[in-house]
């Protein structure tokens, strides 16, 4: 075995020696000394992310089961930031009493379910996929669990642990069909078999396929899960959960469906799609116009952005898969920095709905203004983010110049106005309604301040900045090839 | 008589079948994680089946089902755990009981 | 560089503005009002010396279509650039805006409470609507136009009066909602807008191409006709905008109606009709005849209002139907009487909010039963809402007439009996204008005074006349001297002219 | 005096106007008054100087044709390249006229309302700098009408005049009636103005230009009758509904005019405007601006002549409303209104001799031109405005000293205002038509060209004229004599200040000399000298007819009897509706408060609010309701979540399926 090919994963065993060290130090270290673990995580991490921007070697390992691309490479550090954003909202959290034992765990689990996330990004051969998918799943579901003293994490994790498993049995089964016409789970040598085949057998692995990765994207109707969960789960999970695993299976979707589905494009799967985006982007929407609780809230509208992330995926084209990722990036700080605001609040009051919030603005000036500039980013209102990587999702859609994708960019645009809908709520309980017992000024720990900063310079200036989009399309363009069979 | 495909794969679909309608009917935890455990199963059977029968000259199917075998032990650990965590909390294991998120 | 070009400076300083405004203290009245009238007033030179600029160049034999012309690129993989340049229609809109946020600035001179938040906000939108109309590059259009809508919903939900929230919600969603159609209408021109496949947002280069097939036109033009025509207050879209205004703090209905409502005017001839000519011959007639409703039926209805600001508003949405209405006439006059009357309702409805919040900031009330005698009591904002009146109804010497006259006489160019009952209905306007401008001012500023508790109350301060008298000399000169802006107007509209007949 | 200088008569109006109504609340009552009067009477001698100098400075007189001279015309507002309005000065003959008639009523006026608005019953008046700003207004807007030298100019100034005229009527802003009534006269006269811009609309459509007098090569429509008969054809001879385009344009223009010299059926303002201060009405209601209508058919005279039909629809128009106000006249009790109607008929002489002077070709030979109804009818302009204003600042004077405008409250006031009631009496004797008066002159003129369009208008017509002056007499005794009034002996009505009695004395005599000015050599049609004579059978006739009117006035009113009341109970219905004015305001309230508020505004309101915003309204409620609907989709249960995925993913399957054998 050549060990050099680990070279060529430098990302992927980065994170595995910051899982060592922080496995080591939670093990090896005094009781008195773990309270610093979540910063010795924190800065390990910052330091990874750091490093992982130095561009890596482009290639395949492991007899090509295994690819990294600039384009994987980009997802990957986007993914980074967003974990390390994660990582210091949840500081503070992690150091209360409850979770004394439990913290050293939270952290390994959390960076193992990063790691699976790496394979399935990278992986080009469905059992690393598969691997790599179960990794990034289980462990959420312990880290659902976390807080024993809440009745609804118990209740998001069962619920979480039962379809997750019962999704990776049906994904498993379309694999297992894949594998019956293929012969193969290679992404390439199953494209070049299943070129010109009509079989039913492969519409269904398709099906299949589609909602067990849609069940990480939470796509209707694979999505029900989501909404308990993400209520459930701590919100530093949820925030996790929402975003960095989110990004993840929509990268490693696209590749699937582009490099070994392509040649089912146009006859099958563009309209399996598109009947599945029009469903997430429109039912999430109406679930999320009449909820209350922040955090389920923004699991149906993560539920609709979803579908927005998809319209990169029907592009089936460069410039889609770039503004798909563009759109996370987007979406990592905008959700990241609304789940700072509720994480903030939640861990020192405990509250979590909309009416809460009422008069926040009077109290907490910037915790609401952070909150607003993810609202406005999330319904995609310009100078922030949002506005940016919405548009470009469309324009990538519409680059396929078929009247059924406009037609379907029109539906996800006048799903914006009810999406506006809802965040405006959120805006309006914070700056316009006025109540007596509003929350308390409080004062947010280092962390999750500098989180937020992040964020919101990340939402102000992600956008304006056209270098990361641009960067963005040379990676994709580069990999143009995985599109050949469309 | 040879056995051919079809005579495995049936077996494997009605497992996967009972595996489902096990999944939605039971109103036990466990017995719906064993449920899964079928369903599971039966992909395994799918993969060595067609393996053996379709393209005998290698074994990638072998081996994702040893996988998959590992990562369903895997996922039975964790269920079993939560569904004792959730015991604990409702001192039950009602498949009902835990509704109370919705809407 | 950037910064050599003069126009990015109306998009720059609004937001130094801000972060001026930024830098204030929360309880610091004094330096927020200087700041802002600061901002504002460099605004103002701006676009003077912008107007010298364009005249010079004129004059000087430059008779190419935008002058100022620079692209900065900004998004290579799509070609997008930030593509500046001026012609007489957006140099004249850019100098209105630039009045009506200064005047804006000092009519909200007591905004209370949180008033540097409220500027915050009212920059924010300023920044949108200059921007909007020094770019040609369709994104960034877009982009200028989105932020210009989004502050009204704090600015109507945190300082509004009434049914604010509900007035604040509609309008937001129903302008995004018109921009969601826009947006996809934007899109499509893009990928059309080039035949050999390079592309281009840029709105001189799309209308020289003229390459978006004739199928798509009759889908896109709609799209973008809508899009900008709900925020012209086009019927059946309106509804926004009584409700809208009548919950607005002063300041927002006034740049909302003077200037925010232009921009719809602005982007149906710059984008949909220019872009798509046959199109827009083909539908044209469906969106005249749309106009035509607004300016009668919005007319009618402001006749029973009792609200002053839905008067206003449904005064605004006749006025405004007129816009599109003579934009739709498809000819250079009464294109150019289109901007005369986005410049002259800009002026004399943000004179009238002005002075109507003026009068609900003492009366409390604006129901016009509960008013009279107003003149008796307030004798220089009676006055001044005379003044408004007679310039909304068309008073020669004011802005009003020299618009409509120009609309009417060009419109009337068209020789067939549809475009000549659409004039002579619009023309009707004039009469109804009179009927429900009148009825106002009788029982609010005339007659007894209603509410004995009136009598107490003052007339306008030095700032609130400021702001009224900068408005109303703009409208007297406008109506008093309209050769001088017809003249950097109306050469403007020659390209799309030329574009619709090619295209016939 | 060089023309130029009637820049100056524009300007200094308008001058006054800024500066009164911009300082004029800082300055004292009396300080704007006095520089309000002595700025129209500079600008009266200016304007007196142009006019004297352009009728007798020979040089303006081309082969025998006074030409219209061009004093200033810039451009204004232009629509087109060669499509433009002008705003600028022109005189010609009936805009010379014009400026001395309206700056010298001005200037009367001016004077006047020192005195009549230095009280308001017996208080300080409010607004006195007001007025005089409003009254500078006036005199601006009416002067800019007659020195126009475009259609559209007109049209700007018309509506000007209307506005200024608004201001005025409804000075009293604190009374009901005022602003009911300047609310009226604004909306009836833009009515009015609606089908003027129409007119104006069409004319140029088609001639692509506005012009009255042609300047730097390019020729007006009104420069000669040939270039008039050219514009006419520039229509080609496009028809609208049987008629010439043409036709219906001058028609429109006629209704604009209509409109503002009160016609039937758009008289309806003037009697109300009458709650305006009585100066007002004296300049405004009775001697400039409502003849801004028989100014403007005058004007375009040259394609009304070609375009018959319109003529004919003035004629008729004319001479209806001329007998209908009269008729009118005999029974109103209250003093202004009964000569606001008198005006009214007044005027619709003026529009009927116009209309009248180009009956039949056989006349042009007679007349060299169509021109005698035109010299007539600007004769009777001329003359009326003098002796009208003078009847209306007597009325003033009136109803100063008593506080009234009811007659029945004035009964036998000769003793106690010697001065206003001579002044009245030359006023109706002048209007009545008596010579050596001078309406006697220009009526004479008007019904000698009536009786040349035929007989039947010259006998209406001098029907009209005898009720005329029954009407003007009766009015005449019942204010100065009949019963005296018992009140007088403790009020003490008497003449008033200096200031309103000059005026009337200025006016008298005007009254009595203005009849020989010679009209006929200066305001004709087409610039030439008309050669008249005296008709002694109609002159003679028409006195007869005038003696007879007073006579028959004399008997009911100069002392009190039971013949009026006799008089009014025989024919109760006739009077009752004469005095109710033939209920046309009933019918005018019926339609815009029944037919137009309650049947158009209200379910317009009533569709928007309900339908248009209620379909928004739906659509948002609908979303909700849908997002209410589908929520047990989301049933918590783990089964029915897996339920659903199964079928979703079944779904998709198909799907895919229907694509793939598609």
């Amino acid at each position: 075995m050549d060990y050099s090919q680990f070279l060529l994963m430098p990302q992927e065993v980065g994170l595995l020696l910051v899982f060592l060290l922080v496995f080591i130090y939670d093990t090896f270290m005094p009781q008195r000394s773990q309270r610093a673990l979540p910063v010795f995580t924190t800065v390990l991490f910052a330091i990874y992310t750091a490093i992982c921007f130095v561009p890596c070697e482009v290639g395949s390992a492991f007899a090509g089961m295994i690819e990294t691309n600039q384009a994987t490479w980009a997802m990957k550090n986007i993914l980074n930031v967003g974990m390390l954003i994660v990582l210091m909202q949840a500081a503070k959290w992690t150091n209360e009493e409850f979770m004394r034992v439990r913290r050293g765990e939270f952290y390994e689990l959390l960076l193992l379910t990063l790691f699976g996330m790496f394979l399935m990004i990278s992986a080009r051969h469905f059992l690393l996929f598969v691997i790599g998918l179960e990794t990034a799943s289980l462990p959420i579901a312990c880290l659902a669990a976390f807080e024993k003293k809440r009745y609804e994490s118990h209740e998001a994790a069962a619920k979480y642990v039962f379809t997750a498993i019962f999704s990776s049995a049906i994904f498993l089964l379309g694999i297992s069909f894949v594998y019956g016409i293929a012969g193969t789970l290679y992404y390439n040598d199953i494209a070049t078999m299943i070129i010109g085949q009509k079989s039913t057998l492969l519409v269904v692995a398709l099906a299949f396929v589609i909602a067990g990765v849609g069940f990480k994207l939470s796509l209707v109707p694979f999505h029900q899960w989501t909404a308990d969960v993400y209520q459930g789960a701590p919100t530093a999970v949820t925030a996790y959960l929402s975003v960095i695993s989110k990004g993840a299976a929509a990268f490693s979707f696209l590749v699937i469906m582009a490099q070994v589905f392509g040649a089912a494009y146009s006859t099958a799967w563009e309209w399996m799609l598109y009947a599945v985006i029009i469903l997430t982007i429109t039912i999430g929407n109406l679930f999320a116009m009449r909820q209350h609780n922040l955090k389920r809230f923004l699991a149906f509208s993560s539920i609709s952005q979803a579908g927005y992330i998809m319209l990169g995926v029907i592009a089936a084209n460069t410039l889609g898969m770039a503004s798909m990722m563009y759109y996370v990036l987007v979406y990592v700080f905008s959700n990241l920095a609304a789940f700072g605001v509720i994480a903030a609040i939640e861990r020192q009051t405990g509250k979590t709905t909309t009416d809460d919030y009422n008069g926040l603005f009077k109290t907490n000036p910037w915790l609401s203004f952070t909150m607003m500039l993810a609202m406005f980013s999330l319904g995609g209102i310009p100078p922030f983010a949002g506005f940016f990587s919405k548009f470009f999702i469309f324009v990538g859609a519409c680059k396929t110049g078929s009247v059924a994708v406009y037609v379907l960019v029109l539906i996800a645009l006048v799903n914006t106005i009810i999406s506006l809908y809802y965040y405006l709520l959120v805006v309006k309980a914070m700056f316009i309604r006025q109540d007596d017992c509003a929350i308390p000024t409080l004062k947010s720990s280092c962390g999750e301040r500098a989180a937020m900063i992040v964020c919101a310079l990340g939402i102000i200036l992600i956008g304006l900045a056209s270098c990361i989009y641009t960067s963005l399309t040379e990676y994709t363009a580069a990999i143009a090839n995985i599109f050949s069979q469309i | 008589m040879d056995l051919t495909l079809l005579m495995y794969l049936i077996p494997s679909l009605i497992m996967f079948g009972c595996g489902v309608y096990g999944f939605l009917t039971r109103k036990n935890m466990i017995a719906i994680m064993i449920s899964l455990e079928l369903m599971l199963n039966s992909i395994d059977i799918n993969f060595v089946v067609f393996n053996r029968f379709l393209f005998p000259d290698q074994y990638e199917g072998m081996f994702f089902t040893l996988f998959a075998i590992a990562i369903a032990a895997a996922e039975t650990a964790v269920a079993l755990a939560i569904i004792i965590n959730v015991f604990r909390a409702v001192k039950n294991v009602d498949i009902n009981e835990i509704t109370k998120l919705k809407f | 560089m950037i910064f050599d070009n003069i126009l990015i400076y109306f998009a720059i300083v609004p937001l130094l503005t801000l972060g001026g405004l930024a830098l204030c203290n929360n309880k610091g009245i004094k330096a927020i009002r200087a700041v802002a009238v600061t901002g504002a007033s460099v605004l103002v030179a701006l676009a003077l010396y912008l107007v010298k600029l364009f005249l010079d160049a004129r004059g000087a034999g430059d008779t190419s279509e935008m002058i100022l012309r620079s692209d900065y690129m900004w998004y290579a993989p799509l070609n997008i650039k930030l593509a500046l340049g001026v012609d007489g229609v957006s140099v004249v809109m850019i100098l209105l805006s630039a009045f009506i946020v200064l005047t804006g600035v000092f009519a909200s001179w007591k905004i209370n409470p949180l008033p540097k938040q409220f500027f915050l906000w009212f920059f924010l939108l300023s920044t949108g609507v200059f921007g909007f109309f020094i770019s040609i590059d369709l994104f960034t259009m877009f982009m200028f136009y989105e932020v210009a809508l989004i502050p009204m919903y704090l600015l109507i939900g945190i300082w509004g009066s009434g049914n604010k929230n509900y007035s604040a919600m509609k309008l937001t969603l129903m302008l995004m909602g018109g921009s969601a159609f826009l947006m996809l209408a934007l899109i499509g021109i893009y990928f059309h807008s080039a035949a050999d496949g390079n592309y281009t947002m840029n709105i001189l280069e799309i209308a020289k191409n003229n390459a978006v097939p004739q199928s798509w036109q009759l889908y896109l033009f709609p799209m973008a006709f809508v899009g900008f025509g709900v925020l012209g207050a086009m019927f059946p879209f309106h509804t926004w905008s009584p409700d809208g205004h009548a919950s607005a703090p002063t300041a927002v209905s006034m740049l909302h109606a003077g200037v925010l409502m232009k921009l719809g005017g602005y982007g149906c001839f710059r984008i949909a009709i220019y872009l798509m000519p046959y199109a827009a011959n083909v539908i044209g007639p469906v969106f005249l005849t749309l106009t035509g409703i607004s300016i009668v039926y919005g007319a009618f209805s402001a006749c029973v209002q009792t609200d002053l600001k839905y008067i206003n508003a449904y005064s605004s949405v006749s006025h405004c139907g007129m816009v599109l209405f003579a934009i739709l006439m498809f000819n250079q006059t009464a294109m150019t009487g289109a901007v005369l009357q986005m410049l002259s309702h800009g002026l004399m409805t943000a004179l009238f909010f002005a002075l109507i919040g003026m009068i609900y900031g003492r009366t409390h009330t604006r129901d016009i039963r509960e008013m009279g005698g107003m003149m008796q009591i307030m004798p220089y904002l009676g006055v001044g809402y005379v003044i408004a009146g007679l310039a909304s109804l068309g008073l020669p010497g004011l802005s009003g007439f020299v618009a409509e006259m120009t609309i009417f006489f060009g419109s009337f160019e068209h020789p067939d009996m549809f475009h000549r009952v659409f004039t002579i209905a619009g023309a009707s306007s004039i009469v109804i204008t009179a009927v429900y401008i009148l009825r106002v001012v009788g029982k609010l500023l005339f007659g007894a005074v209603q509410n004995e508790h009136h009598r107490e109350l003052t007339d306008a301060s030095w700032d609130e006349r400021v702001a009224t008298a900068v408005l109303i000399v703009c409208v007297a000169i406008i109506g008093c001297f309209p050769n001088f802006f017809v003249n950097i107007i109306t050469d403007s509209f020659l390209p799309v002219v030329d574009a619709l007949k090619n295209a016939m | 005096m060089p023309l130029s200088f009637s820049i100056a008569v524009i300007a200094i109006p308008l001058l006054m106007f800024l500066f009164l109504g911009l300082a004029g609340v800082k300055m004292g009552r009396k300080l704007t008054g006095v520089l309000g009067v002595i700025a129209m009477g500079v600008t009266t001698v200016i304007a007196y100087g142009v006019a004297l100098t352009y009728f007798f400075d020979s040089s303006y007189i081309v082969d025998g044709v006074r030409k219209a001279v061009i004093v200033w015309n810039p451009d204004w507002l232009s629509f087109a390249k060669d499509y433009v309005v002008r705003m600028g000065i022109a005189i010609d003959p009936i805009a010379a006229m014009m400026l001395v008639v309206i700056t010298t009523i001005s200037f009367m006026v001016h004077l006047y309302s020192l005195g009549y608005m230095s009280d308001h019953h017996g208080n300080p008046e409010k607004g006195f700098q007001r007025f005089y700003a409003d009254l500078a207004l006036f005199t601006f807007s009416m002067l800019g009408l007659v020195v126009a030298t475009n259609l559209f100019q007109i049209f700007v100034f018309f509506e000007m005049v209307g506005v200024s005229s608004y201001l005025l009527i409804g000075f009293y802003y604190h009374s009901p009636a005022a602003i009911h009534a300047s609310k009226k006269a604004f909306i009836v006269t833009r009515l009015a103005d609606l089908f003027f811009l129409l007119g104006i609309m069409i004319l140029g459509y088609y001639t692509k230009s506005f012009d009255f007098f042609g300047q730097n090569g390019l020729t007006g429509i009104c420069d000669s009758q040939e270039a008039a008969q050219s514009a006419i054809s520039m229509a080609g001879g496009a028809t609208f509904m049987g008629c010439s385009v043409m036709a219906w344009a001058l028609t429109f223009i006629f209704i604009g005019g209509a409109g503002k010299s009160a016609m039937y059926p758009l008289h309806i303002w003037l009697p109300d405007a009458m709650e305006g201060p009585t100066p007002v009405s004296a300049l405004i209601h009775a001697a400039t601006m409502v003849v801004a209508g028989v100014f403007l058919v005058a004007r375009l005279f040259p394609l009304y002549v070609i375009e018959q039909g319109a003529m004919e629809i003035i004629c008729v128009v004319g001479a209806f409303t001329a007998f209908y106000a009269a008729a009118i006249a005999c029974v109103q009790s209250d003093i202004k209104r009964a000569l606001a109607f008198s005006t009214i008929s007044q005027i619709a002489f003026m529009m009927t001799s116009l209309a009248v002077s180009s009956a039949n070709g056989a006349l042009i030979e007679i007349h060299g031109g169509y021109g005698l109804g035109y010299m007539a009818s600007m004769f009777h302009l001329f003359t009326h405005a003098m002796f009208k204003a003078l009847l209306f600042l007597c009325a003033g004077a009136i109803i100063h000293a008593v506080h009234s405008n009811e007659n029945s409250d004035m009964h036998g006031l000769h003793k106690y205002m010697p001065i206003t009631s001579i002044a009245f009496l030359i006023g109706c004797l002048a209007i009545a038509g008596i010579p050596p008066f001078a309406g006697f002159w220009s009526k004479d003129e008007i019904l000698v060209a009536c009786y040349e369009k035929g007989l039947g208008w010259g006998l209406w017509m001098s029907a009209v004229a005898g009720m005329t002056a029954f009407y003007m007499f009766r009015i005449y005794f019942l204010i100065f004599h009949w019963k005296e009034h018992k009140v007088h002996t403790e009020h003490k009505p008497a003449d008033q200040v200096w200031t309103m009695t000059l005026p009337l004395i200025i006016l008298s005599v005007v009254s009595v000399v203005a009849g020989f000015v010679p009209m006929h050599d200066l305001v004709t049609w087409d610039g030439k000298e008309l050669h008249t004579q005296l008709n002694w059978t109609v002159a003679g006739s028409s006195v007869g007819i005038a003696c007879v009117g007073i006579a028959l006035a004399f008997v009911m009113y100069f002392k009190e009897n039971a013949l009026p009341s006799k008089m009014k109970n025989a024919f109760s219905g006739l009077w009752e509706a004469a005095y109710h004015r033939f209920y046309m305001d009933e019918l005018y309230q019926f339609i815009t408060h029944k037919v137009i508020f309650k049947a158009i505004c209200v379910p317009i309101a009533w569709f928007d609010r309900k339908f248009i915003d209620g379909f928004m309204n739906l659509m948002a409620d609908a979303t909700s309701q849908a997002a209410y609907g589908i929520r047990r989709l989301q049933s918590g249960s783990i089964q029915g979540y897996v339920y659903l995925y199964l079928i979703g993913a079944l779904a998709i399957a198909v799907v895919g399926m229907v694509c793939v054998l598609m």
